[in-house]
């Protein structure tokens, strides 16, 4: 009942929005994404109050509700579709984050004069969607979520983007389109590999170590996990996004209006990083395993790919976008990691997984209070040029003071989150794949270069007097930033209780995977 | 000797003699005239299939007169059809001042 | 209850310092100054708040750039140009105070080691709390101290102490004041984490902090002008990014090394690591490479060549910045670290890591030495010093049975290397903010205090026999010549014999430029008005910046004798005697000669001013060789090429990869989708019997078809 | 092949039917195109009474001959200027039309020779001379369009009623002049 009012309160939120004045729009999508950030954060403190908390796993996740939706036979045809939610530590670090940051978001966007209520409604079914992928314990329900997330977002980068935004909206949506066009293929292969009775999360993961042969392909033929695998790796690698299929992360961040791009790098992205672990590992941990050499070599080349792009960037935004695409490459590196075949000892692999999680927490919360930095910068200048600016410092030290948490928690300073992911994402990858972790570790100096040469160019040196008119960050501008870094230090300080929610799920993903590369 | 297939050769020239019309004339009148005849060439096929098995055993209700009540049903939707065809050559003719099917384009790509 | 159970304490002491600094006497700082007028209100806003404030900015905008022009009638910016509030003043007696108390902790704990041999072999570990187990790996905030982090903590607490007072005068006045304090207290924090640390992981978190105080505090005037071109002034902004990424170049490989190890050894610890039975079944060439890797982070940290081009540009950073850390603790936190692993280097690891390390520290020692002689900027010839003494340290580490050696340079080069550049920054105070030692000269008269104090600390760098530098650096030399007695390598005794020589004769060349010169009393030593060049009027400092130049004089003359009878390497190694005391040791006297003889001639060439200083470049040899030396060997060009066209075309090269070749197949395919249709779309005529000769030509066609398929036309 | 008046009849029908149908496609008149028409009409009565459907042959009389021919020269008058008198009465795709049309003619004229059904069937043909030769059946179509029965028509009579008034108004509201 609990994850039916996280997943719902939003939509029923956006429908209130749509009715309200317009005045009234951010009042009821801040209280009520703020209600919903509550619940949220009730879903981790209701089991710590416990006394012994048991986060769940995928077989006994937590707050789980079944209740059966579409039952359809023909013959030997049989579809079934729960509607199932539940929480595993995996789910709930992602719906508090979710939450998170969309409250930010409404906070975020205050000031935003265009059809305010679509806006704001629009935000809130956004949230819905993110929340059911995230909460959804039914392959079809999660995939149905999946695609519901796409509307709002189209719309929101169609309508309130800049110069580009329809060019930027149709890329984003034909790319995630097409991807999940395969996630859904691979959904039907697994779903009828596996008896074609059962779509739920816990049916799959007892039934994938029986998921063996091969698919006829091409005269040739694929091991049918790999088969699996791929098919349901495409959608969530154009989500991730992993290289080659990035492209349209730059454009339609940079399109974007402020909070969508925070949502859209904060939490979307994590979708598909959520998929790749919970299904493409938790499902096909064969194919995972065929695949984790390939996975790895791509990580690298994720990590510094973006991090390359980032440096040559001119628009701050855009430079921040790739540097999602060089951090998300961590993600790839710790679930190839964890699946690559070798004799490492499987606590490596469970620390490069639970790296890889913590990654998509912490990039969530890091990428957020980037892009919440050039949004205040752009509301008041109007651009996002890195070169026009010039000793902007001098007149918005709080903003400088902030954006510099943000850049330095990016590149990976001890004390603030980024370190605490990377560092457990090295030591775990190190151990099965030496080379690609050596080349994408390099991606820290990289970071370290492009995020403080801009601010280097944008805040230190002269005031460039063309700006002298800029004022500092006032205190509803400041308040994200503020709660962002705030998380991001104590998630750098003391990470344990984010780890302990982690562990039972991811755990378990790395025994099974352990006991199938024994046999 | 006729025979049932006399009718049905009759029927299919004239239902392709009106398909030339319908495809050819550039007066919209004339369309419609075609199409009148291509109905009846329907027509006639159906009557003829009516009247041939007309008493036709095996199939439990006697006398067989399917054919013919189809006619009927077409002469009735012909009728309504030539009707609001005419009102529609007219609006058309009133508004564009031609009933040349060719420049009667709108829908063009 | 014993001191050392306190140890957490002293790195919350400026750790608290720190958080009320920045949540109540900053903003209090930054209030009061608003109110008087010092500093924009800016919430308000609007072009004419800008206007009336450029006065202001030109206070607020220190530097040592283009702007100095406005403010040499004032003191340069430095302390005469702003007021400093009673609430800057307070959150800086706040971080004194703590300064004060942790280095009382500090001597404490170091007093109780001194006096428990027992102590002193097991160390005493405390556990803070953990990030996150696996199995047996664990990964845990744990402090440690034992006598090697005994003295690193008399060191950093000492010097940040002192640099802390003087600071009080030196920042006098800067808008940024409570900042300062702020950010020199943030580092000091990071440098105690760094030292303090138990396992790796610790020491890479203090490591990467300490990084990021650097960059904040060689940053500190960010809004500085960039100096006119073709000046060779340090400029903040460049300048702390060059730290920050030259550095990170070494973590990098460092981060390597560490994974390397924890890969192997499944732990962090650094008493696990450091014990050889842990690397039984491990491939002894895995070890050394890791430990090459390893002293990669070190090259990066204390500035060895080839990274060390990004220390000489921190210069651009407060004076008193740069004798914390970048002569006294961080750039030190290299040779601690190689120190840390020094078991593994020497008894694990195969002889090529300290090898390794060998080669480039006596490589740098004498290239920086070289580049030192020919700098006019007083901090940059102590830049270049302090990487040919971290130089040193490493030739200690990699010669030495022990890491008592190099770490006896350390211990020695933190008070006099400090002490230099305090004295530097004092006599930068006093002339206005130049810092070309052309425009200095017979400062002696001037500011007494400072010349005296800054010629114990000349006479200690230059091994002037009795003086700290003596003990410590000769018996490097010593060690050096043991080395090559025992591996047939004299290499690293020639160059670091040969670098003393060096070392001797560009710090008193310093030396004379700055307080002598031909005419002062002594020989030159004791310069007056008829030597000094510049323009300012030069004066003595305050005495909260006079009073740690005196505190530090003591110990940069005599902690020396520490080594006598191998007391300190007696406590470091808890009980391993090393070396014997250099005063019996003939050898020695081939040190002391050749820094005498760098001594002799400085004196010549800038004291008596007999021999002049243009026989040098007055050949084309000397020419050509002075042009590469004030060039710095074409280092930095050489990097700025590589940046410019194979690190930034690399990225172009993605960039334009992204653009042309994968948006090109993806709007290609969208482009001939949208064709297609477009093609398709023109049967759509709009003519109704061109759709009616379709349906029925596609009837035909279908029925023709089946007709064929059913073979209708064959029966 | 006995030439009894049936097949005299059906053989002078038909050529009258196929030729004024040419008649109506081909003429450049369309006022002697819609004279032929009510010929067509005609003729197509005459067959009906041929096949024994007498009924249907009067509601052809009437609505076709009469009513609807009447509409088409209605639809003629009031348009009578739209198309110039000088160019073709075709337009440009009537080659493809005439192709399309004979390949259609000669392929039902195949099927309809191929049929199985139709020439091996002798009760067909039997039953098709028993019709000509036979009494009427206007009683029995009455039955099936108005009695209750399962199997008949009136559902699809009423619905075709409906139809009917729906086209009724239908042409008033286009046709009516705004």
């Amino acid at each position: 009942m609990l994850l039916t009012a996280i997943v719902f309160l939003p939509l029923i939120a956006g429908v209130i929005c749509m009715l309200a004045p317009d005045r009234a729009a951010r009042w009821i999508a801040a209280v009520f994404t703020g209600v919903v950030f509550l619940l949220s954060l009730w879903l981790y403190f209701g089991l710590v109050a416990t006394g012994s908390p048991n986060f769940g796993s995928v077989i006994a996740p937590q707050w789980y509700i079944d209740v059966p939706w579409i039952n359809v036979v023909l013959g030997a045809f049989h579809l079934k579709v729960d509607y199932a939610l539940g929480a595993d530590g995996l789910s709930m670090t992602m719906l508090i984050l979710n939450g998170l940051l969309s409250f930010l978001a409404v906070i975020g966007s205050w000031k935003i004069g265009k059809r305010p209520r679509l806006y704001f409604a629009l935000l809130l079914i956004l949230e819905t969607g993110v929340m059911g992928v995230f909460a959804a314990f039914d392959l079809f329900l999660f995939i149905f979520f999946w695609e519901i997330e796409l509307i709002p977002m189209f719309l929101l980068i169609g309508i309130w983007g800049g110069a580009r935004r329809e060019y930027a909206a149709w890329k984003f949506l034909i790319y995630t389109l097409v991807g999940s066009a395969f996630t859904l293929a691979g959904i039907f292969l697994i779903y009828f590999q596996t008896g074609g009775r059962d779509a739920s999360y816990q049916h799959f993961t007892q039934t994938a170590p029986s998921l063996t042969g091969s698919l006829p392909f091409f005269g040739g033929s694929v091991s049918l996990a790999l088969a699996i695998f791929l098919l349901l790796f495409v959608g969530f690698a154009v989500k991730i996004p992993m290289w080659p299929l990035h492209t349209w992360l730059p454009d339609a961040h940079t399109e974007a209006p402020t909070a969508v791009s925070v949502l859209l790098a904060g939490v979307l992205l994590k979708m598909g990083a959520y998929g790749l672990i919970r299904i493409c590992l938790g499902f096909a941990p064969h194919g995972a395993m065929e695949f984790a050499p390939v996975l790895g070599v791509l990580a690298a080349i994720n990590v510094l790919w973006g991090a390359g792009a980032s440096m040559v960037q001119k628009d701050m935004k855009r430079m921040i976008a790739y540097s999602s695409v060089s951090h998300m490459g961590y993600v790839l590196l710790g679930v190839a990691a964890a699946a690559a075949i070798g004799t490492a000892n499987i606590n490596f692999r469970q620390a490069a997984l639970t790296g890889a999680t913590l990654q998509m927490f912490t990039h969530g919360t890091i990428t957020a209070m980037l892009f919440f930095s050039v949004g205040v910068l752009y509301e008041k200048a109007h651009t996002r040029d890195i070169d026009v600016f010039g000793g902007i410092g001098k007149r918005m030290p709080m903003l400088m003071l902030l954006y510099s948490v943000a850049c330095f928690a990016a590149l990976g300073l001890p004390g603030l989150s980024g370190f605490v992911a990377e560092y457990l994402v090295f030591t775990g990858s190190f151990a099965t794949l030496p080379v690609a972790t050596i080349f994408a570790a390099f991606g820290v100096v990289l970071t370290a270069g492009y995020l403080l040469w801009m601010l280097r160019r944008s805040f230190y040196g002269p005031l460039n007097m063309k700006w002298d008119w800029l004022t500092d960050t006032t205190v509803r501008e400041a308040f994200p930033l503020v709660a962002l870094g705030l998380v991001i230090l104590f998630v750098g300080i003391y990470p344990q209780p984010i780890i302990d929610l982690l562990t039972p799920s991811l755990q378990q993903m790395v025994h099974s995977m352990s006991a199938l590369a024994i046999h | 000797m006729v025979t049932l297939n006399s009718f049905l050769v009759l029927g299919a020239l004239v239902f392709c003699i009106g398909l030339f019309g319908a495809l050819s004339k550039r007066n919209a009148v004339a369309i419609l005239m075609s199409i009148e005849i291509m109905l009846n060439a329907v027509n006639i096929t159906l009557v003829a299939y009516a009247s041939a098995f007309q008493s036709f055993a095996g199939a439990g209700h006697g006398e067989r007169l399917t054919g013919q009540i189809f006619a009927i049903f077409i002469i009735t939707v012909a009728a309504a059809e030539a009707a609001v065809a005419l009102a529609m050559i007219i609006a058309i003719y009133r508004r564009r001042s031609t009933i040349d099917v060719g420049q009667i384009n709108l829908m063009r790509w | 209850m014993s001191p050392v159970e306190f140890v957490p304490v002293i790195p919350l002491l400026p750790l608290v310092a720190m958080v009320i600094i920045f949540l109540v006497t900053r903003p209090l700082d930054i209030a009061a100054q608003r109110r008087a007028g010092l500093r924009p209100t800016g919430v308000s806003g609007g072009h004419n708040v800008g206007g009336a404030t450029a006065g202001h900015e030109q206070a607020e905008t220190h530097g040592s750039g283009a702007d100095h022009d406005e403010h040499d009638d004032h003191g340069g910016g430095h302390g005469h140009g702003g007021v400093t509030t009673f609430w800057g003043l307070a959150g800086a007696v706040v971080a004194v105070v703590a300064m004060v108390g942790a280095f009382g902790l500090a001597l404490a704990i170091f007093f109780q080691f001194l006096g428990s041999p027992a102590l002193q072999k097991s160390g005493y570990t405390v556990h803070l709390w953990n990030w996150f187990s696996f199995g047996p790996l664990h990964y845990v905030i744990d402090f440690r101290v034992d006598t090697l982090t005994a003295i690193m903590l008399i060191v950093v607490t000492g010097v940040s102490m002192l640099v802390h007072l003087y600071s009080i005068g030196y920042m006098a006045g800067d808008l940024g004041f409570s900042r300062f304090f702020m950010e020199l207290a943030l580092f000091t924090v990071s440098m105690l984490i760094l030292v303090l640390g138990a396992n790796i992981l610790v020491l890479f978190i203090g490591w990467e902090l300490v990084g990021l105080s650097s960059y904040l505090l060689i940053g500190f005037w960010f809004d500085a002008a960039p100096p006119p071109a073709g000046s060779d002034l340090p400029y903040p902004p460049p300048a702390a990014l060059k730290a920050f990424v030259t550095t990170r170049v070494g973590d990098f490989a460092m981060l390597i090394g560490i994974l390397m190890l924890f890969v192997t050894t499944g732990t962090f610890t650094f008493t696990t690591l450091n014990t050889p039975a842990t690397y039984q079944h491990i491939d002894q060439f895995t070890v050394t490479v890791a430990m090459i890797l390893i002293f990669c982070g070190a090259v990066g940290k204390s500035a060895q060549f080839p990274l060390h081009v990004w220390l000489p540009d921190a210069m651009a950073g407060p004076t008193p910045v740069s004798a914390l850390i970048h002569a006294a603790t961080m750039v030190a936190a290299g040779v601690y670290l190689v120190a840390r692993f020094f078991p593994l280097y020497s008894q694990v690891a195969g002889p090529q890591s300290l090898e390794v390390v060998g080669w480039i520290g006596s490589f740098t020692a004498i290239f920086a030495a070289v580049i030192a002689l020919a700098q006019n900027d007083i901090k940059k010839v102590l830049a270049y010093s302090t990487i040919s003494q971290l130089g040193y340290m490493f030739v200690g580490l990699a010669v030495a049975p022990t890491d008592a050696t190099g770490i006896f340079h350390l211990f020695t080069h933190a008070f006099f290397k400090a002490l230099l550049f305090l004295g530097s920054g004092s006599v930068i105070h006093a002339v206005a903010g130049n810092q070309d030692m052309r425009k200095m000269g017979g400062l002696a008269k001037y500011m007494p205090i400072t010349a005296v104090t800054f010629l114990v600390a000349t006479l200690s760098i230059s091994g002037f026999p009795l003086f700290s530098g003596f003990f410590s650096k000769d018996a490097i030399i010593g060690e050096a010549f043991t080395y090559g007695q025992a591996n047939g390598n004299f290499w690293f005794y020639g160059l670091t014999l040969f670098t003393a020589f060096l070392t001797a004769f560009y710090m008193f060349r310093l030396f004379f430029m700055t307080f002598g010169g031909r005419g002062g009393a002594f020989g030159g030593f004791w310069g007056n008005e008829r030597q000094y060049r510049g323009e300012a009027h030069p004066h003595e400092s305050t005495w909260t910046m006079t009073v740690p130049l005196i505190l530090l004089a003591f110990p940069s003359a005599l902690v020396g004798f520490w080594s006598i009878n191998s007391g300190f390497a007696n406590f470091l190694t808890a009980g391993i005697q090393t070396y014997d005391n250099p005063l019996f040791d003939p050898l020695t006297y081939v040190g002391v000669a050749v820094a005498l003889l760098g001594i002799g001639l400085a004196w010549l060439v800038y004291g008596l001013e007999v021999v002049p200083a243009r026989v040098f470049t007055s050949n084309p040899v000397g020419r050509a060789a002075y042009t590469v030396m004030i060039n710095k060997f074409y280092v930095d060009e050489f990097y700025g090429w590589v940046i410019q066209y194979i690190a930034l075309g690399l990225s172009h090269g993605a960039e334009l990869f992204d653009t042309y070749i994968i948006d090109g197949i993806v709007n290609g395919s969208a482009t001939s989708v949208q064709r297609i249709g477009d093609a398709t779309r023109r049967t759509e005529t709009g003519v109704l019997q061109n759709y009616g000769a379709a349906i029925f030509g596609g009837a035909l066609i279908i029925a023709l078809a089946v007709f064929i398929a059913t073979g209708a036309f064959v029966h | 092949m006995s030439l009894n008046i049936a097949t005299v009849a059906f053989y002078v029908i038909a050529i009258v039917l196929v030729g004024s149908s040419l008649a109506v496609v081909m003429l450049r008149n369309i006022v002697h195109a819609a004279l032929f028409l009510a010929v067509v009409f005609g003729a197509a009565a005459g067959v009906y009474v041929l096949l024994n459907a007498e009924f249907i042959a009067i509601v052809q009389v009437l609505i076709y001959a009469g009513a609807v021919t009447i509409l088409v020269l209605f639809a003629i008058m009031l348009t009578q200027n739209a198309m110039s008198r000088t160019s073709s009465p075709f337009s440009g795709q009537a080659w493809l039309a005439a192709i399309i049309s004979v390949a259609l003619a000669a392929g039902l004229i195949f099927t309809v020779g191929s049929s199985q059904m139709a020439l091996a069937s002798p009760n067909a043909s039997a039953n098709l001379a028993n019709a000509i030769n036979g009494g009427g059946t206007v009683a029995r179509i009455g039955q099936l369009l108005y009695s209750p029965f399962d199997y008949s028509y009136v559902l699809p009579f009423e619905i075709a009623s409906v139809v009917l008034l729906v086209a009724i108004i239908g042409a008033i509201v286009i046709g009516r002049e705004e």
